[in-house]
């Protein structure tokens, strides 16, 4: 009982974190709002016993992800009209758009419970998930692997250009 | 409404609101950020519908996105620097040069 | 496991993972960074010929069943991109410095034929990862201006909104038939049930992102123009390529049904129009370019309506014909130091009379580009709207001549400034290598003119 | 078998001489005029070769080749000869070398691109004329506008950008509609016979409903009518000719006009017999009002290139009156008018091209007397005059007289028949468009050759040298040749004219008028 009020709990602080987030002016306060929809969705991770993918949240997304770019909010600082102007051009159409999405696919999942509602979270077993991982889905390891090499590669790349010429 | 519905729900929200603010924001950051958020959304889908079926396959999935962003976060840091340091805004709305 | 099958089935892969690795080695170890270009187009070349033979001999595997398995089309498809990405890192010499770009590429082009070989979204996810986040660097590598960076950025956070919509369909596609096999997707199309319906629409809104379909096209112009000319080649002929050859194997045997026929080809009929009308108010040539491509995303997409045997076919031989035009136009270009300069149309004015292969083959890259006979861009237009029309939707594909026939102008006058304009007294430079990246482009182009079928025949 | 090929000869002969060109420097000018009509003056003598071995009544293709080209789709490199085309290919040969000749003082800048566009012209005009697929043909005929755009573009007057960017869109929208008609032709026969092909025999048997027949059919006319041009789709015309080059003009209206002329023929109306039937009567209004409204522009120019240009508007009315009323006469005289227009306009417009590579200016009012200043110009202005106009023994005559004679007997049975007499009035009407022809060339003569003589600078000019009295001297042959001894080309030509009007009328509804 009291998991599934918390469950509701942190759902809605995740989206209302999604939304303070849309809306801060600075970025630091944007930055600090959805780190707080990221926690909130560790939380709901944990509370459906999903303790794998909770614990990766914390840890990429908020260990790394995001303190990074905090860091670079930190070390950038520069004065924007961004700061003052947050929106673009497109903003009633945005949100009239997003609306819009967002409700056909919530009506597109309202017949998306009718799955036993038995959450069934053997998969998400620290064990088997690893042991599975590795032994059916190693391709996916070796993939992502190849990946990041791509990814720092790019990035050294990117801040050689970046930096280059008339840094 | 059934606790899988609603979590259903507010991934769609989430993901939406992220949709929102690449859309909307000036900020380059923000928009970044807003990029994050549309994932997010994506993972509580994943999660919840994998958890219902006990596909590991989604687990892994999600673990790929965790990967992707870190990754996708990696370039784009760079690159933000490289813009801060050249033009001095991260306002998307004032970069004219390239209107038209 | 089966090693074997992992070896052989993935071979242009692992040559190109290879390949990578030993330019790292070698970047690594030599003292000044050293010259990539050579290594790169060996790699390239074994991974094209190896992709060719495995096409040709038919050769068909699942090295991982369920995740990752190849066929003689996927093999075809992988011939297409790698064979094109030579005359592209061709034009690279001379804009790009140092091995990293080379790198770049081809771990792009890893993920490009991963794409390709695809059975689950978790590998055509990582593969449209691994083809896009390198490619976000190229668009600044070697940049001459803030503008890069700008288009950079904008492409980054554009790509990845589209790997999330992508990542949102498949989701909602798991909840509607509770896998994530590729094959959710045409289960999805005929399911007819809301959830998969609007998993598919996501996914296919996330494709028509990755290839620049109006109103998703924002990127793509910023892009072209911020990019230096190897990169824009590379974006033209070989990223758009590996995005509609994926779509292609995502919607395998599946027919459009007919409730979706209308939102699958609006956007993409918008875009003809749109691309075509655009195109024909820029003054910067890649820009022009790029909202040519729009247009052409437009067409591509428009295979889709058509019924699923012909699909393979028809995108495969627009693609190339496409690719080969695109970079037969780079090629062309004048080289300068002020790259904003040189990119200016205005540029390409008597270009006729100072460079006269050059403006030939600028010329049949325009001609071809514009549908007009007897180029190959013709075969392939002709090609998608005869499916389509086959298909029973004939009134789409009028329309979607009529949006074809808008573009014609702005083509036309890439050759009035290179053919009957005066020429200035300075003379316009030509590119390292360009020579030798557009007779790689011109002899394919001549053959496929003169024998469409045998290509056809093939595919 | 060596004759059966010879076609091909004559049809890639002028890519040879692309190929050849690309050998030779830059700036080895003489060497590329000299190659270049070379190769044209073979192909003309293999075109009269052809020519002459062709069979005249033998129903069906003569010279024919057919090889796979496309086989996934039944696309077929399919060519030969009939009677509706041997004409025209023996035309577009003869003007070939005349073209070569003709521009040695005009054209000097980028010339070995010039001749290029000029092989390639050729190569894709009679590769039209003589492509019996329906792919094939459609390739060809978009194909010309390619090396006509450039010849304009390049080689043309002051607003030559314009009058070329006109002409591609013009033609090129209604070519986008007819491959959207192509497609779903080929694809109906694929539906009822279960066999991919584009043959035109193979289309021609095709049962289409009538109302599917009419969308086609005013999609495939549009794109002829755009090149005939037939008012008021024309608009495009006088542009085109007044800044061409005087080897654009010729080409253009020596032999592009008669594509669309041709294709109306060939496949128009024998494709949607039935449509093309009961559309014809406003096929006929069309024509006489292209007559009449080209003739009474043609009055009150003032540009000498733009009168010549009016007058190709008119005298290609009669050749769509002549195909549109079905009548054997009025088929034959319209492809002997083809000819007849392609050889007394290109001579027109070299004689014009003549006189402004001397005086630079195309305004009418600045000439007059040139009888005396140039009286060998003079003579040869006067015959193709009097060609233009209809005079008998000339090929204006046999042209003209038979497609009125045609239009006038078809009407007239109609009448009698009690089927409405809008023929015969149209068939009237038309030859009063032949006084107006008489008129404004005469005034154009009048005030050209005769009266004060008057000069542009005022100071003398050279006549006519060899070269010229030479390309001149061809055309007058050709002209009377047609004029007097029109039984030749006529029986030639006969099986052609059969062959359409039974196709059109024999699967219609009543039969034969």
């Amino acid at each position: 009982m009291i998991e599934t009020a918390l469950t509701y709990f942190f759902t809605v602080a995740a989206v209302l974190g999604g939304m303070l987030m849309l809306v801060a002016r600075h970025p630091m306060r944007a930055a600090l709002a959805l780190v707080c929809s990221m926690l909130s969705l560790a939380g709901v991770y944990a509370m459906l016993g999903v303790h794998v993918i909770a614990v990766f949240q914390v840890l990429i997304y908020v260990g790394a992800v995001m303190i990074f770019m905090v860091y670079t909010i930190m070390l950038l600082d520069v004065r924007d009209p961004s700061f003052t102007r947050r929106w673009s051009g497109l903003l009633v159409p945005g949100v009239l758009g997003a609306g819009a999405l967002s409700a056909v696919i919530a009506w597109a999942l309202r017949d998306a419970g009718d799955a036993p509602a038995s959450a069934s979270t053997e998969a998400f077993g620290v064990q088997s998930f690893a042991v599975t991982f590795l032994e059916e889905y190693w391709l996916y390891f070796e993939l992502s692997s190849v990946l990041l090499v791509a990814a720092v590669i790019a990035a050294i790349a990117a801040l050689r250009a970046g930096g280059g010429r008339d840094g | 409404m059934a606790e899988q519905q609603f979590l259903l729900a507010a991934s769609a929200v989430l993901f939406s609101l992220g949709l929102l603010g690449v859309i909307i924001r000036r900020n380059a950051l923000v928009m970044l950020m807003s990029m994050e958020l549309m994932l997010n959304g994506v993972n509580l889908s994943l999660v919840t519908f994998a958890s219902a079926a006990g596909s590991t396959e989604a687990a892994v999935l999600v673990f790929l996105v965790f990967v992707v962003a870190a990754a996708e976060i990696a370039i784009a840091i760079p690159i933000v620097l490289a813009l801060a340091r050249r033009r001095g805004t991260l306002d998307a709305g004032s970069w004219t040069e390239l209107k038209g | 496991m089966n090693w074997q099958a992992v070896f052989i089935g993935m071979l242009p892969e692992h040559l190109l993972l290879a390949g990578a690795l030993l330019l790292i080695v070698v970047e690594l170890l030599s003292r000044r960074p050293p010259d990539g270009l050579p290594l790169a187009l060996a790699t390239l070349a074994a991974a094209f010929l190896a992709a060719l033979w495995l096409a040709a001999t038919g050769h068909a595997g699942e090295p991982f069943p369920g995740q990752l398995t190849v066929d003689p089309a996927a093999f075809a498809g992988k011939a297409v991109m790698l064979g094109l990405a030579i005359p592209v890192a061709l034009l690279a010499r001379g804009e790009l410095e140092g091995p990293r770009p080379y790198l770049l590429l081809l771990f792009s082009l890893y993920g490009a034929c991963l794409t390709l070989s695809a059975d689950s979204f978790l590998t055509l996810f990582i593969g449209l990862e691994l083809l896009s986040l390198p490619v976000y660097v190229l668009v600044m590598a070697g940049m001459r201006g803030p503008g890069s960076a700008e288009a950079a950025l904008k492409y980054l956070v554009l790509g990845g909104t589209a790997s999330a919509m992508l990542l949102m369909g498949a989701s909602l596609l798991l909840g509607a038939t509770g896998t994530l096999a590729i094959a959710s997707f045409a289960a999805g199309l005929g399911a007819g049930t809301p959830l998969a319906t609007a998993g598919v629409l996501l996914v296919v809104a996330a494709f028509f992102l990755k290839g620049a379909v109006v109103p998703f096209h924002a990127w793509a112009p910023d892009a072209y123009q911020g990019a230096t000319v190897p990169v824009t080649a590379y974006m033209a002929a070989i990223v758009k390529a590996g995005v509609l050859l994926a779509a292609v194997r995502l919607f395998g045997e599946a027919g459009v049904p007919p409730a979706l026929v209308a939102p699958i080809a609006l956007l993409p009929l918008v875009s003809m129009a749109w691309g075509n009308l655009a195109a024909i108010r820029q003054s910067s040539f890649r820009r022009m370019i790029a909202y040519s491509s729009i247009a052409h995303a437009g067409y591509l997409f428009f295979a889709f309506l058509g019924a699923p045997e012909g699909r393979f076919e028809a995108v495969a031989f627009y693609v190339i014909a496409y690719g080969l035009m695109n970079v037969l136009a780079f090629a062309a270009l004048p080289a300068g130091a002020d790259d904003a300069a040189a990119d200016r149309l205005e540029s390409l004015q008597g270009l006729y009379s100072r460079r006269p292969y050059a403006a030939i083959t600028l010329g049949i890259a325009m001609l071809s580009l514009a549908g007009l006979p007897p180029f190959p861009g013709f075969v392939a237009k002709f090609l998608i709207f005869r499916n389509v029309m086959e298909a029973g939707y004939t009134g789409i594909a009028v329309a979607g001549l009529l949006a074809s026939y808008l573009g014609l102008y702005f083509y036309l006058r890439v050759l009035q400034f290179a053919f009957m304009g005066s020429a200035s007294g300075e003379t316009i430079p030509a590119r390292r290598l360009a020579l030798g990246a557009s007779l790689l482009c011109l002899i394919p182009v001549a053959l496929l003119t003169f024998f469409p079928g045998w290509l056809l025949e093939r595919l | 078998m060596a004759e059966a090929t010879l076609l091909n000869y004559v049809l890639w002969l002028p890519v040879l001489g692309m190929a050849a060109l690309l050998v030779l420097p830059r700036g080895a000018d003489a060497a590329v005029r000299g190659l270049a009509f070379v190769v044209m003056l073979l192909q003309f003598v293999l075109a009269a070769w052809l020519y002459g071995q062709f069979e005249a009544g033998v129903a069906g293709l003569q010279f024919e080749t057919r090889l796979p080209w496309i086989a996934d789709w039944g696309v077929y490199y399919h060519v030969g000869l009939d009677g509706m085309n041997v004409l025209l290919v023996l035309l577009t040969a003869f003007l070939g070398p005349l073209v070569v000749a003709g521009a040695v003082n005009a054209i000097r800048q980028d010339v070995k691109l010039f001749h290029a566009m000029v092989f390639f012209i050729q190569f894709a005009m009679i590769g039209t004329f003589v492509a019996q697929d329906l792919f094939l043909f459609y390739v060809f005929w978009e194909t010309m506008l390619i090396p006509m755009f450039l010849m304009i573009g390049i080689w043309g007057g002051e607003r030559r950008i314009y009058a070329t960017l006109k002409f591609v869109l013009y033609t090129a929208f209604g070519s986008i509609l007819m491959l959207a008609a192509l497609i779903y032709l080929v694809w109906s026969l694929y539906e009822e016979r279960g066999a991919l092909s584009f043959a035109f025999t193979d289309l021609y048997g095709l049962d289409l409903p009538m109302n599917v027949q009419a969308w086609l059919l005013g999609a495939f006319a549009l794109s002829f009518a755009i090149k005939v041009p037939i008012v008021p789709l024309h608009t495009w015309l006088p542009d085109a000719h007044v800044e061409a080059p005087t080897a654009g003009s010729v080409i253009l209206a020596g032999v592009l006009l008669k594509m669309g002329t041709y294709g109306f023929m060939k496949l128009g109306f024998p494709l949607f017999p039935e449509a093309a039937v009961a559309a014809a009567p406003l096929f006929m209004t069309l024509a006489v009002i292209s007559i009449v409204y080209g003739a009474c522009l043609a009055l009150v120019q003032d540009d000498i290139k733009k009168i010549i240009a009016y007058s190709s508007i008119s005298h290609l009315g009669y050749v769509m009156l002549g195909l549109a009323c079905f009548d054997l006469l009025g088929v034959q005289g319209a492809v002997i008018q083809m000819v007849s227009h392609g050889l007394v306009s290109a001579g027109l417009f070299f004689m014009v091209g003549m006189i402004y590579e001397r005086c630079h200016t195309r305004d009418l009012a600045a000439y007059g007397g040139l009888a005396k200043a140039m009286p060998v110009y003079s003579v040869f202005f006067m015959v193709l005059t009097l060609a233009s106009i209809g005079l008998p023994a000339t090929s204006g005559f046999t042209g003209e007289f038979l497609v009125l004679v045609g239009a006038v007997s078809a009407g007239w049975a109609q009448h009698v028949a009690g089927a409405g007499s809008t023929t015969l009035v149209l068939g009237v009407m038309a030859v009063l468009g032949v006084v107006l022809g008489a008129l404004y060339m005469l005034r154009f003569a009048r005030l050209f050759l005769f009266g004060e003589e008057r000069l542009p600078g005022g100071h003398a000019v050279a006549d006519l040298g060899l070269r010229e009295k030479a390309i001149l001297a061809a055309i007058v042959v050709a002209v009377f040749w047609l004029g007097i001894a029109p039984a030749g080309p006529l029986a030639k030509t006969e099986s052609g004219s059969l062959q359409f009007q039974q196709l059109v009328l024999g699967d219609a509804a009543g039969g034969a008028p």
